[in-house]
């Protein structure tokens, strides 16, 4: 496993490189930043004089070597927009969208897989077909339709709840259920397909053969089978939710890492975006080996190695 | 119902907050009775003063005082300097406030001023608003309360540009560095700083100390919303008492609800449609005139801007700008004639065009690119509207490629040095070219006799008006919508927001 | 059978019959429409749909900030949503299909370079790289549809991957191989029309997520242009109106989801119906 | 004796294990099949026995060159195919064919019948009508009706499909016919059925098995010669009744021993071998069987035994053989 | 009164199409400490018939009929609870896949203490020793380190004694092994079914052992009962099923094993193919493959009655006396090229 977890770990400069390599040219190739940065006022010398300083004036492969340099110096790299070094910006911004997709995460996983459960407990009855038509109606909203609509509903006809930003508890509520629709819907059914697959497996037969109780069965049996599944598509999924970061962070006003990247994006603040790019995918590197790991514990069949 | 504060702070909600807020460290959540709460579109992303855009200048000039300040109409008055005057054409000396100190109770000084220009001036600086002041050649300490700036031109303009640039305590710059300076920014301004979220928020507490006699309220926090239905939504949930750029089609949803109202008023941002006339068909002056004349500017305007701002009067200034010629009119619909135009010109069938147009930059921007391809429709042009991403408009802009035609709003900030340099051939932006435009423009800026400017000025306009590089659509409004229990503040005409004199009513 | 009130029979059927009623309405869009979609007339700007006393029966659903007819953009609109959608889906699922089943067959080299491809992918936010894309090309329908598939080819690979390693194994490719097949007879003959099934399902419920990426990249500014309708820029262009006209995003909202979730539906069902058992699983 | 029409000489086939955090390195192998020798003759049924994990299957795939050998050679009829290229050996196989374990999992559920046995008729380039008519005439013989050409598979019962399994071996009319546990998957009133329809071929056809089983009693009913494997070894070949009336090695006695007997009156006392199969991987030095073996000795546990001829036609792979087969008397394991 | 007994237990299994009868009505007894073998070929419904006697059944399969007699109550109408509570207990099962019938993310041990756990008070340190003295019993070397070890890194002969120990931890009165070493080596099935015997001797209980295999039943079984397309066919004594066989199915099953003693070119097959469960013939189900089928074996449905004191067969033209007992050998022609 020791080994497994290395090997994984040395895999992921590989990966990152290549994708702070393709951003770093796209973002370079597709905007200029001076001429967003600099004053729409601001003098030809001026422009030459900022655009000499990012050493935009050197063929794109130079470039991308002076940026790897700052990458290593450990800064990425001055940030345009904010002036500061890149990096810390980031991480500043890191916290937010922990807090954000990790309550959407929980709330999805827990209401998802209690879904499933029930969904497949009552295959073909009511209770599954709601469940199912609920879970395929939450997939097909689009997110910040949803996130209005919440709003509307939630912080200006009932007034129950903020409408954006940061500051208490109420105020994560809709965002993270904005982001929680997002992943629910596959939860609900992939832990139903999963549940329904385990249940005929033979070992809960065997543990109904010992007596167990059915709440036994469902627990100490079934469900630790039947979780791998839906943990592995949690880690395919990673890199979706951050996308849905995005679109939720900028609709709440909520000042994480998505609504960061997609402004310095615009921006072409190339030092910012791919330090959350670069923060991004670690995140989901990690969270992906995370996922593995908590499979091999679970089930000591996915020996990692 | 009114409410002045963070709407849920009564009760249990209120512990749980707290108690959350402490848990989350975001604590600037819940301020004071009297805090005056801002929903702004973006937040600077850096305070560093030479970022210049709108939302950094808004936040500097919280704290920071400039030696010029603005009114909420966009006239100068006295700041930071009491009153100057032009020595000679090439010197100008400005007499300083007394009794001014920065937050730390240290007096501002001639010293603080000859810091800060010294420093936007240095050859290797690249501060945003250095061209406002370009051509200043040094700056000099008279004596503790004057200072002399001399231009190495006669340098109409200095005055109006110094407004943009915020003083800073030299002290403290080169006591904390730079950095700390960026990071927590000091000055003579009315409001303290006190902590900053990037991309969250920015809060700010009363100067009781301000010259201009302490604010009403205790502070100000701006938060970040970047999106204009949340941003309502926030305005109408009582959580702010005043946000900025409200999009056109949401002021009845804020005109509808109780305790709120929306106030527009026109900016000097001029909203035109730029000819490419380098090449076939705009290089022809009959199909610019034609286009121009397909355009119902009146209905755009009366439905897509729902009468804020006002229609161009056939130039590219607003009617706010030094310089405006009010003799000119705005080019009224003639379909008849524009077909007729276009047939002498050898398009009676039309042609194809594209607007470019970011989404998002200017109010309706998007909408009223394509309000107008739609009329070019009714003279057999078919126009596609090209939306493109800031990053890939900058490109466009380096590449002095930006499609046949594309839309751009140019502010003046109340002088049309401002706004007319960028049809001049030295600006690298121009596709237009005309000689006697340029050598009027030259003639402006290096004159500081008022009267010759605005002659001169009015004739460029004329030219303009002739040869219509642009169609001239709007000047463009700005919308900000208020709380009414919220008095001393007027929407600004150049988006700095003046909040000293706010206040928030008791219930 | 008695005890199932909600089979996978149903599920099709009604998928079915959703998908089938939008494509109809795309195809003959042009006899349905009531008005052309892009004839714009400011004075008759936001109408409401016939059901607000302010309606107005000329425009039964309404017309959207330029006075354009909604229930004619809705039409037109369903053109471009589902050739975006299934267009992007197809080259996904192309793109996918081939480089998984070359990774899983060939193993080696390939095998390593495709799937680290896709995992290096899988770190990557989809809608960035999107977003990166548009932002470079812009936002043609040419455009969307090359990076929503470039974007979805993991997925395909994944589970092409996994069935094709798992196909290979069997009996009756060992027993082709044992005839003298090549390996291009063996992956047309044997392996691709096993994959079919599977693959029809993923690209059924990729079709909807397509449709829904399309809706999320015009709500950053990066979909298609305007004047074109499709359903996704109708609701992001109506997100600002909410208040002034909720129908322009309720109706496309509305439109996205009895589509999304009839695919949805219909894929839901053909899974059941081809295999219970057969899903991508690691 | 017949012609030799297969020779194997010392083939090997070890799988690599790989162990390491950058470069993965190989740590050890599984020793799957480890440098058995073995003639099949021509129009012989030759039995490989032995239990799962012997590499009983292993050697039947690398006799076919379906599987490429870390070593040695296999001639067939003096052609080496383990030193073929790829399109050289295609180039061969219609002269040797498998039948396989699973009837259902080797026909491809989406094709038809007349589409699965013509398959190897197409792949090797026959036209359309002579495959068509191949295919039915190959259905017949087998006993199925051409009406059963356009089904698909899993319309049949197991018996059938193994059926359908061998019409499609014979369709490229081969020399050789590797048979990998043909009915072992089949209901035992099927099983009979197969079998005989497998001799009658090999009769009217002449053609040669390879009949690797793990069931002794089918073996002992259809094969010339049994060879028994253990751990990738070849450790008794005899001809039936040599081996079945007088095993030489403990192993081969020890598989006799445990078939359980086929009348309740012929119930023997406690005779299981204990033990499990070891890990192949683990094998190291001397005989492989001698930590199960009641008689190992010293030499067993040190001096890794060769196959040897014991008597014509006969060879075993024990130091003890000798003694253990003079020994009948001495009570089974 | 038999330990157990079961009458006219029927099952059948909810199609698209309709129920389609997996058991038809059997009967039959087991009694204290004896092997009763549950003979036939697959589809037989052997299984099932063990499965719905510990109600183990799961939809769409579901028991229509019968009874099941146990200690004086019948299992079949016993409530949920009082059904987990023989499950185990009194009643044990092990499987065919000793791999599939193990929880793979549960160590062995926990797996063999769960009985003990949900049927006795003894606390988990107790349960655990007796776990691991029953390990210990079954046959597993060194079961003090492999307590927490997984199924997966057993060998297929171990974790059949874990399932063994498994399902007699509680010491139960009768163990129902359904196929218990068809997955198995030759080898390690000798040893299994030795194990088998050996603990039905010191403990005592009764095994339903099921398997298609006579030779597992010749070397096991004290009595017989035979199976065919969801009825009992024959039953009687294990030497007289082989000595004395009264159904024509039983014979054949006999005759089709390749018997060393015997030397023929040919094997005695069964012609034809079991019968699809959804198109039963009407009368006998066997006499579309009998070679002593008359007409009105078709059509005659045949019940299993005693021919002998401990003998049954439910062929009427043995019952009539019309064939010799043994049931002579018939070579029915197979159509072949």
């Amino acid at each position: 496993m020791f080994a497994f977890i290395v090997r994984r770990l040395l895999t992921i400069p590989i990966t990152i490189l290549l994708v702070v390599f393709v951003t770093f040219i796209v973002l370079r190739v597709t905007g200029d930043p001076v001429q967003i940065y600099l004053d729409i006022n601001a003098t030809p010398e001026q422009t030459a004089l900022l655009r000499e300083r990012l050493h935009l004036d050197e063929p794109l492969i130079v470039q991308f070597g002076l940026f790897l340099w700052d990458v290593l110096r450990g800064d990425f790299g001055m940030s345009l927009q904010f002036a500061t070094p890149a990096l810390p910006v980031v991480l500043g911004r890191l916290g937010a969208t922990i807090q954000l997709v990790s309550v959407a995460l929980l709330f999805a996983f827990v209401f998802g897989v209690a879904g499933g459960i029930v969904a497949a407990l009552r295959k073909d009855r009511l209770p599954d077909f709601l469940l199912s038509a609920l879970a395929v109606a939450g997939q097909s909203m689009p997110s910040f339709w949803l996130g209005i609509l919440l709003i509307q509903t939630f912080a200006l006809d009932l007034k129950w709840l903020p409408t954006s930003g940061t500051g208490s508890w109420q105020h994560l509520i809709l965002p993270a259920v904005t982001l929680a629709t997002f992943l629910l819907p596959n939860f609900i059914l992939i832990t139903r397909t999963t549940v329904l697959e385990t249940r005929s497996e033979l070992f809960l037969t065997t543990a109904r053969s010992k007596g167990a109780s059915e709440s036994s069965i469902m627990f100490r049996h079934l469900l630790p089978n039947a979780i791998n599944p839906v943990l592995s598509f949690l880690g395919l999924q990673m890199g979706r939710l951050v996308g849905g970061s995005i679109i939720t962070e900028t609709i709440f006003a909520w000042p994480g890492i998505g609504s960061l990247m997609i402004r310095s994006i615009f921006q072409r603040d190339v030092p910012v975006v791919i330090a959350a790019v670069f923060i991004v995918s670690i995140a989901i590197v990690l969270a992906n080996l995370l996922v593995d790991i908590l499979q091999s514990l679970i089930d000591p069949r996915m020996r990692l190695d | 119902m009114k409410r002045k504060t963070s709407p849920r702070s009564g009760g249990l909600r209120g512990v749980l907050a707290l108690s959350a807020v402490g848990l989350w460290g975001l604590s600037a959540g819940l301020a004071g009775a009297q805090t005056l709460n801002v929903g702004v579109q973006g937040l600077p992303d850096s305070l560093d003063t030479a970022v210049s855009s709108f939302a950094a200048l808004n936040m500097a000039l919280q704290t920071m005082d400039a030696l010029v300040l603005r009114d909420d109409t966009g006239k100068t008055m006295p700041g930071l300097a009491e009153s100057w005057e032009a020595v000679d054409p090439l010197t100008w000396r400005f007499n300083l406030r007394d009794g001014v100190t920065f937050h730390d109770g240290t007096p501002f000084t001639a010293e603080d001023v000859k810091f800060t220009l010294d420093y936007i001036l240095a050859p290797d600086s690249v501060y945003g608003s250095k061209s406002r002041i370009g051509q200043i050649e040094s700056t000099a300490v008279v004596d503790e309360h004057t200072v002399e700036i001399t231009t190495t031109v006669p340098f109409p303009t200095l005055i109006i540009g110094l407004s943009d640039i915020p003083i800073e305590p030299k002290h403290y710059v080169e006591k904390v560095g730079r950095e700390a300076m960026i990071a927590a920014p000091m000055g003579t301004g009315p409001f303290v700083f006190e902590s900053w979220v990037p991309g969250d928020r920015y809060a700010l507490t009363a100067n009781p100390d301000y010259w201009q006699g302490a604010p009403k309220v205790e502070g100000v926090l701006f938060r970040q919303i970047p999106e204009a239905s949340t941003r309502a939504a926030s305005l109408i949930a009582g959580e702010n008492q005043i946000i900025e750029e409200i999009p056109i089609d949401i002021i009845p949803q804020i005109e509808q609800s109780e305790d709120v109202s929306v106030q527009g008023v026109e900016t000097t941002v001029g909203l035109l449609l730029t000819f490419d006339t380098r090449n076939p068909p705009y290089d022809d002056v009959r199909v610019r005139r034609a286009l121009n004349m397909a355009v119902n500017k009146p209905l755009i305007f009366d439905r897509l801007l729902q009468g804020k701002g006002a229609v161009l009067k056939g130039q590219m200034l607003t009617s706010n700008t030094f310089g405006f010629n009010p003799d000119l009119e705005e080019i009224p619909q003639d379909l008849e004639a524009a077909k007729a135009l276009l047939e002498e010109a050898g398009y009676a069938d039309g042609f194809d065009t594209s607007i470019t147009t970011r989404s998002g930059k200017y109010l309706s921007d998007v909408d009223i690119a394509s309000a107008v391809a739609g009329m070019f429709r009714d003279v057999n042009v078919n126009a596609g509207v090209n939306i493109v991403e800031q990053g890939v408009f900058s490109k466009m802009v380096q590449a002095r490629d930006m499609g046949p035609l594309h839309m751009v709003g140019w502010y003046s900030v109340g002088d049309a040095d401002f706004a007319t340099v960028w049809f001049t051939e030295d600006s690298g932006r121009a596709y237009w070219k005309n000689d006697e435009y340029e050598e009027l423009f030259t003639k402006a800026r290096s004159t500081v006799d008022e009267a010759e400017r605005l002659a001169a000025y009015n004739r460029m306009m004329e030219i303009m008006h002739e040869e219509v590089p642009a169609i001239f659509l709007f000047g463009l409004p700005s919308i900000y919508g208020m709380s009414d229990s919220l008095t001393g503040f007027e929407p600004p005409s150049d988006k700095i927001m003046r909040l000293w004199n706010a206040e928030i009513a008791a219930d | 059978m008695k005890h199932s009130m909600f089979g996978k029979k149903l599920k099709m059927r009604l998928g079915g019959g959703i998908v089938i009623a939008v494509i109809l309405m795309a195809i003959f869009a042009p006899l349905l429409a009531p008005h052309d979609p892009y004839d714009q007339d400011l004075m008759s700007r936001l109408i409401p749909p016939f059901w607000n006393a302010q309606g107005d029966w000329t425009y039964p659903l309404g017309t959207d900030n330029f006075g354009r007819d909604m229930l004619s953009r809705l039409i037109y609109g369903s053109r471009l949503s589902i050739t975006v959608g299934v267009a992007a889906a197809l080259l996904a699922c192309t793109m996918g299909t081939i480089l998984g089943m070359w990774a899983g067959y060939s193993g080696g080299y390939a095998e390593t370079a495709i799937m680290r491809l896709a995992d290096a992918q899988l770190a990557f936010p989809d809608i960035l790289l999107a977003i990166l894309i548009v932002a470079a090309v812009g936002g043609s329908a040419l455009n969307l549809i090359l990076v929503l598939g470039l974007s979805g080819w993991t997925v395909y690979a994944r589970v092409m991957y996994n069935m094709t390693r798992s196909i290979r194994e069997r009996p009756f490719v060992e027993a082709a191989v044992s005839h003298g097949a090549r390996s291009a007879y063996i992956i047309r003959q044997h392996i691709f029309p096993q994959l079919i099934p599977v693959l029809t399902v993923v690209a059924t419920l990729q079709v909807a997520q397509m449709i829904l990426q399309e809706t999320a990249l015009s709500f950053l500014g990066l979909g298609l242009p305007p004047p074109t309708a499709t359903w996704g820029n109708m609701l992001a262009e109506g997100r600002d109106r909410m208040w002034a006209a909720p129908w322009i995003s309720n109706l496309s909202g509305v439109a996205i989801i009895i589509l999304v979730w009839g695919i949805n539906m219909l894929g839901n069902g053909l899974r059941e119906h081809l295999d219970p058992n057969q899903r991508g699983r690691q | 004796m017949a012609e030799p029409l297969v020779e194997i000489r010392n083939l090997a086939k070890h799988f690599p294990i790989t162990k390491g955090i950058v470069r993965r390195r190989q740590v050890s192998e599984i020793r799957a099949v480890d440098g058995i020798d073995l003639t099949i003759h021509s129009g012989e049924t030759l039995a490989l026995v032995g239990e799962s994990g012997c590499g009983k299957s292993t050697a039947g795939r690398l006799i076919l060159g379906l599987l490429p050998p870390t070593d040695g050679a296999i001639l067939h009829q003096g052609v080496d195919i383990a030193a073929m290229n790829p399109a050289q050996l295609r180039q061969m196989r219609s002269r040797f064919q498998m039948i396989f374990q699973d009837p259902f999992g080797s026909l491809n559920p989406r094709m038809t019948v007349r589409d699965l046995i013509a398959e190897p008729l197409k792949i090797n380039g026959y036209g359309k009508a002579e495959r068509l008519e191949k295919a039915d005439a190959l259905l017949e013989a087998v006993g199925l009706g051409s009406q059963h050409a356009s089904r698909y598979p899993h319309e049949f019962s197991g018996g059938q499909r193994q059926r359908i399994g061998i019409a499609r071996a014979l369709a490229l009319g081969p020399d050789l016919v590797v048979a990998d546990e043909p009915v072992s998957a089949l209901d035992v009133s099927v099983q009979a059925q197969v079998i005989n329809l497998m001799q009658d071929l090999q009769q009217d056809l002449g053609l040669t098995y390879l009949f690797i089983s793990h069931d002794l009693g089918i073996v002992h009913h259809i094969a010339d010669r049994v060879a028994v494997m253990y751990l990738g070894r070849i450790v008794e070949v005899a001809t039936k009744a040599a081996l079945f009336a007088s095993p030489a090695h403990p192993y081969t006695r020890a598989l006799l021993d445990a078939i359980p007997v086929s009348r309740p009156d012929q119930r023997r006392p406690e005779r299981a071998l204990s033990g499990d199969l070891p890990d192949v991987a683990s094998v190291v030095g001397g005989c492989r069987f001698a930590p199960r073996c009641p008689f190992a000795t010293d030499r067993c546990r040190t001096e890794d035994p060769a196959l040897r001829d014991l008597a014509a036609g006969h060879s075993v792979a024990c130091h003890h053989a000798e003694a253990l087969r003079a020994d009948n008397s001495k009570p089974r394991i | 009164m038999a330990l157990l007994n079961i009458s006219g237990l029927t099952t059948v299994f909810e199609t698209a199409t309709g129920p389609v009868g997996a058991v038809d009505g059997a009967s039959f007894t087991l009694e204290a400490g004896e092997v009763l073998g549950l003979v036939g070929e697959s589809g037989s419904g052997k299984s099932v018939s063990a499965f719905s006697i510990l109600r183990l059944i799961n939809p769409p399969g579901k028991i229509i009929g019968g009874r099941v007699e146990f200690g004086g109550r019948d299992l079949l109408s016993l409530a949920p609870r009082e059904m987990r509570a023989v499950r185990g207990k009194d009643i044990s099962m092990i499987f065919q896949e000793p791999l599939s019938s193990l929880n793979p993310v549960q160590t062995i041990g926990a797996q063999v203490m769960e009985p003990l756990l949900i049927h006795t008070s003894i606390g988990k340190r107790k349960a655990r020793d007796r776990a691991l003295a029953m390990l210990y019993r079954v046959g597993i070397p060194d079961a003090e380190s492999r307590f927490d070890v997984y199924p997966h890194q057993l060998s297929g002969g171990l974790r059949q004694r874990v399932m063994i120990a498994l399902a007699l931890v509680c010491e139960p009165k009768i163990l129902i092994a359904d196929e218990p070493t068809t997955a198995l080596d030759v080898t390690i099935q000798a040893q299994i079914l030795a194990l088998l015997k050996d603990l039905q001797s010191e403990l005592g209980m009764a095994i339903l052992l099921i398997t298609h295999d006579l030779g597992v039943i010749a070397e096991v079984a004290d009595r017989v009962a035979v199976m065919y397309a969801g009825q009992i066919v024959e039953s009687a004594p294990v030497q007289a099923i082989f000595d004395d066989t009264a159904h024509p199915y039983a014979a054949a099953l006999i005759n089709s094993i390749p018997d060393r003693t015997r030397q023929a070119r040919r094997l005695i097959a069964v012609k034809g193919n079991i019968p699809d469960p959804r198109h039963l013939p009407p009368g006998c189900r066997f006499a579309p493959r009998c070679g002593f089928a008359q007409p009105s074996c078709v059509t005659t449905v045949q019940k299993l009655t005693a021919v002998d004191p401990t003998h049954a067969t439910a062929c009427m033209r043995v019952q009539a006396g019309e064939l010799p007992r043994p049931i002579p050998t018939l070579t029915p022609e197979l159509p072949h090229g």
